[in-house]
């Protein structure tokens, strides 16, 4: 067991799969020489050489698209995108190419390939370098989604990601980087499409992921103290697959249901997750379904404005308390 | 070598013509965009590779895929949609995909596939196989970001990829000099990448299959990538819905007189081939194309479970459990 | 009134607002001298010169950054994207800079711009060309979403897209560029974020949008005629912004909600629409809300498979028989 | 109007320091991308640009800002998150904006500018008001596909449109020279475009001057589009987290010592300039860098009612009735 930052655990659970697979290769902008501008991949050049950590132009589409040609041909790719802004510039390659080709093709190619980016805010980088762009990918059918919440899952959902024979995009919360976290000795694994019970509660279940999870920690922990409210914390950890059933079983245990989401509201993940429950767990409702987001606004660059704007501590629990009041 | 050349020209032909024949008999349902009229440039690059190199084409590219050996029943079948389609109907005629025959798609989005290509060539270069990834694309596309993207990191990491330019002279129904701020899209852009100059008569047969050696031997030993502009002409509109009218009837006229096709045939009666050979090589090609056509039209609706199947490579499509 | 298709209705509605407002002026790939691939700009190079109508590039970055800049320098662009899954080349325009700027910018400036594509199934065209992307767009703040489902619906709401002094995203449903409607003479308006009863009805709401209102409808009719529910059919026309109020009120005086999507399951508009419906709506709730969507995976190309991948006229109405039962 | 080059350079530098000092006292939050060392460029082209010219450049744009005549106080303020910020402190350091001086906005996401750039020229030239557009932007964002796109479209169309490379030898860490296929990321491919190949030395703010000059009067006369590399170099690193030690200890000791400010004093002194004038303009642009830090400083917190305003032209955030 050791100590380690969310950003460490990345490097090192890059350095888990380089090491047992001669096929993972690393590329991206300033991720060989410099270690990644967060610092995630430090030292992995030094380790595994120029040829299988490599810095390219900033050329999204061509990191992408040359992820992809290799994904086809026997690689087994990891590609940063630096920030998942920036997959808009690359969106084509993401949602049209890597996302459909395998089914167009009636399956006669398999593209095993993770986008690794930097996601969403805290950092006070403004609209363009802070957007929670999950439910962007989530909507993409072709594509799994990934978005670990502590160092131990950066790890293991990294390594299923990578072992994965099919494109995941590995959102890395990057208000997380520097929170540390225990995670034990030796390989870690994991698998896609398993929610976690962070903290297990009675009156209603609190479905989070990545940033908003440690938030959502602590909302429960202040609706116990302040309001007498038992909530359960289901940290979904992948959007696609999605662990419809822990859900769905959470929503019956307790009757009520909040999501938390960090993206902008409008067709958020939380909504997919509300409309499943409102359609199949319709019969353990207890009360209304919530959904707690950042408004839907680009994020805004000033500190208070941004703390503001994203979901916090206080704002899901006294919306959760309201609701159950 | 030379009559093979002229093989794979019939064949190609002979197949488009079909599929525009199934189209006005309405039995090609979507789209799709043929190359008669730019066969030379298809069977000069096929001729060249190696079966484990890999081609990356167009939703103008049956002509390539027949190229590479897919068969021609398949193909047809799946611009029909029929469930004995090269992709089981699920990609149609603008995405066929025949990986073991080294045909790695062809893309429809306009660009895309160029760095793609520089992916499949980047992997070769690691796993030290020296296989060559050719990668056709259109004028048109040489005015997209992801074309410039592509060739330069294609140039940086000394890729073992060749990029040919297919020069019709049209974007959709835009002549290409209109929206272009040099002569050659392509060519006129290759030391924008530290690369030659490279232009070639995509008519002439030989002249692609020799243009085409240099390119892939370059690339196969280490030497990285080319970016060729063949000039060409598609003899019919850019899609079956167009009648391609807004092109100058003496520039039609003058370039139907440049047919790689019947160009070639005299040439190789000329250098000796007989008759006899070439009859019998568009007799064989008549055949294949009837016997193609009747095995695709035999071919079953899809089976609708298809939809939910191979989104994912465990066979499945499902997001949740 | 005349009868018009809503492919001419486009072009109607283009000249009336060139004839309008100088500033207005269209670019696009093949729009000008070959009237568009869908000819839906056809006979405005002749009558408003190529000055105003022009040719571009196969460049959508380069169609939408001009769009950008042209309009926050004094002219109100449309911009056509061929096809709308062709926003994957130019998602960082649209969703980071035409969305984002105005508001990053504290509002110093206005993006008068309307984006124009033909969107959707039903052509056969492959999942590269087919795909609704109603909810991508609808997905990033900043950017209004309208889909006309009707000729004249086309004429009103793109009048309203061009006054608009806001980004506007227009999206036409390809699968009913050859359909038929009246439409009235002379100018015809109409405003963003307003829903349209096209058939009243007590049991239920069908909520529809672009080619799912007509299916929708036809399902209306057959559950009328074999099953005794009597369906209200809402079509919304514009996803931003959106009319919550007829949607909580056709819930409020049903019980019963559907959403028909024509986009993949995930994410999609339907799953924010019930998920407002879910917390705002809970009291008028009779039974599930239940959408109906295409599966969650590319539109394949064959036509018997293309068609039973769409939300189907039957399917539409087995799936809200079964649920009423 | 020398004498002019030299207080804005040293207006820029001064600002710039003073942001530095304020990331280093904890008061700018986000990030910050400093120009310092790369004053020439900005203070070079500013000087050659009508008022209701447009200025379009990146997220390293706090001088050409400030170049455009927006005040210093409230690009501080709006580094530092106030409610007197430039855009009361909703966009941030990355996004400049003061439409009201011709800062038609600074852009973050690499070379999404340039097409957005090229769509104000566009305006300009259909509206026949002779107005012109600079788009700055940095040598890595030549290998991006906006780049491509937006230069092919500004020569198609013959945009009064500039266009500037500032050329600082790198992107964020790695040297610009490995990830491009060409010497000189823009120049080496300006006749990709049909443009001439223009470099200037970009730390002499005469020759920039002058190379602004020619440009503009040619796109002011409708003459078109012009592709400008200029060499330079910034001082510290990429943005505030940044050190920039991966920088050969020599490079940045030969750059320093070609340091633009220094250089032009001296010229100017040698011209016949006195010293009191410059030493005016040096405590001058002190005196503004601590007024405009005070005010700076002593700026609100944003009202938090700003979150959700200003997404529309109607002032507010609805997207639902
Ligand atoms: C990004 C993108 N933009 C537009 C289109 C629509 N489109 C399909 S083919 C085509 C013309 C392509 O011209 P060219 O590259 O010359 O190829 P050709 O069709 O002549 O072979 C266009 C504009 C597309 N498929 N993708
Ligand atoms: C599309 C995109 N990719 C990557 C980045 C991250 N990034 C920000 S600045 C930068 C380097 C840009 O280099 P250059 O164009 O030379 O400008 P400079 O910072 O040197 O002024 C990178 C890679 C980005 N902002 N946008
Ligand atoms: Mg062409
Ligand atoms: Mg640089």
């Amino acid at each position: 067991m050791a100590q380690l930052t969310y950003r460490d655990a990345v490097a090192r659970g890059l350095a888990q799969e380089l090491r047992r697979d001669e096929r993972v290769v690393l590329i991206g902008e300033d991720v060989a020489a410099a270690g990644g501008v967060f610092k995630t991949t430090a030292g992995l050049l030094d380790e595994f050489g120029p040829r299988r950590i490599r810095d390219t132009p900033i050329s999204e589409q061509a990191i992408l698209g040359a992820a992809m040609g290799a994904a086809m041909t026997g690689l087994r790719p990891v590609a940063e995108i630096m920030f998942s802004d920036f997959f808009g510039v690359g969106w084509d390659l993401l949602a049209n190419q890597i996302a459909k080709t395998r089914y167009m093709a009636g399956g006669q190619l398999s593209l095993p390939l993770v986008v690794r980016a930097a996601n969403g805010g805290g950092l006070r980088f403004g609209a363009q370098h802070s957007q929670d762009v999950a439910n962007w990918v989530m909507a993409v059918p072709g594509l799994k989604v990934v978005v670990p919440s502590t160092p131990r899952d950066v790890i293991g959902l990294l390594a299923a990601a990578v072992r994965d024979p099919d494109p995941v995009i590995f959102l890395e919360a990057k208000g997380l980087y520097p929170v540390r976290g225990e995670v034990p000795d030796g390989e870690i694994t994991d698998t896609l499409g398993s929610a976690v019970v962070r903290r297990a509660g009675q009156d209603c279940v609190i479905v989070a992921l990545g940033l908003m999870v440690p938030r959502a920690l602590a909302a429960a922990e202040r609706l116990a103290r302040d309001n007498g409210i038992d909530a359960e914390v289901l940290d979904l950890r992948s959007l696609v697959p999605l662990d419809v059933r822990a859900v769905l079983d959470a929503l019956e245990r307790t009757g009520r249901l909040f999501t938390v989401e960090e993206n902008p509201r409008l067709c958020g993940w939380g909504a997919e997750v509300v409309s499943i429950c409102a359609e199949e767990g319709f019969t353990s409702l207890d009360g209304p379904l919530v959904r707690i987001t950042t408004p839907h606004v680009p994020l805004p660059a000033a500190d208070s404005l941004e703390d503001a704007a994203l979901p916090s501590v206080d704002r899901i629990a006294d919306t959760i308390a309201k609701s159950m009041d | 070598m030379d009559v093979e050349l002229y093989r794979q020209m019939v064949r190609m032909r002979a197949m488009e013509k079909r599929a525009y024949d199934l189209f006005l008999r309405g039995l090609v349902k979507g789209t799709s965009h043929l190359s008669t009229g730019q066969e030379a440039v298809a069977a000069g690059f096929a001729a060249v590779m190696r079966p484990d190199d890999y081609t990356f084409a167009t939703y103008r590219g049956h002509a390539h895929t027949l190229a590479r050996g897919a068969p021609m029943a398949a193909i047809l079948a799946e611009l029909m949609g029929r469930g004995n389609g090269l992709m089981s109907g699920k990609g149609g005629s603008m995405h066929l995909t025949s990986t073991e025959h080294g045909m790695m798609g062809s893309y429809a989005i306009v660009g895309a596939h160029l760095p793609i290509a520089a992916g499949a060539a980047w992997s070769a270069q690691l796993r030290g196989t020296e296989q060559v990834a050719v990668c056709f694309f259109g004028d048109g596309t040489a005015n997209i970001g992801a074309f410039h993207e592509a060739l330069n990191l294609a140039a940086v990491w000394q890729l073992p990829v060749v990029y040919v330019c297919e020069n019709n002279q049209y974007m959709e129904y835009t002549p290409i000099a209109d929206v272009t701020a040099v002569e050659r899209p392509a060519a006129d852009r290759a030391a924008a990448y530290g690369l030659e100059r490279i232009v070639v008569d995509g008519n002439d047969v030989e002249a692609v299959y020799e243009t085409a050696l240099t390119a892939f031997s370059k690339a196969r030993t280490g030497g990285g990538p080319s970016l060729i502009e063949a000039d060409t002409y598609r003899h019919g509109g850019h899609s079956r819905a167009d009648p391609g009218t807004y092109r100058p009837q003496q520039e039609v006229e003058d370039w139907l007189a440049r047919d790689p096709l019947p160009a070639y045939r005299a040439k190789l009666l000329a250098a000796g081939i007989d008759e006899e050979t070439l009859a019998g090589i568009e007799d064989a090609a008549a055949r294949e194309t009837d016997e193609a056509t009747k095995a695709a039209e035999d071919g079953p609706v899809p089976e609708l479970a298809l939809i939910e199947r191979d989104l994912w490579a465990d066979g499945g499509a499902a997001w949740r459990n």
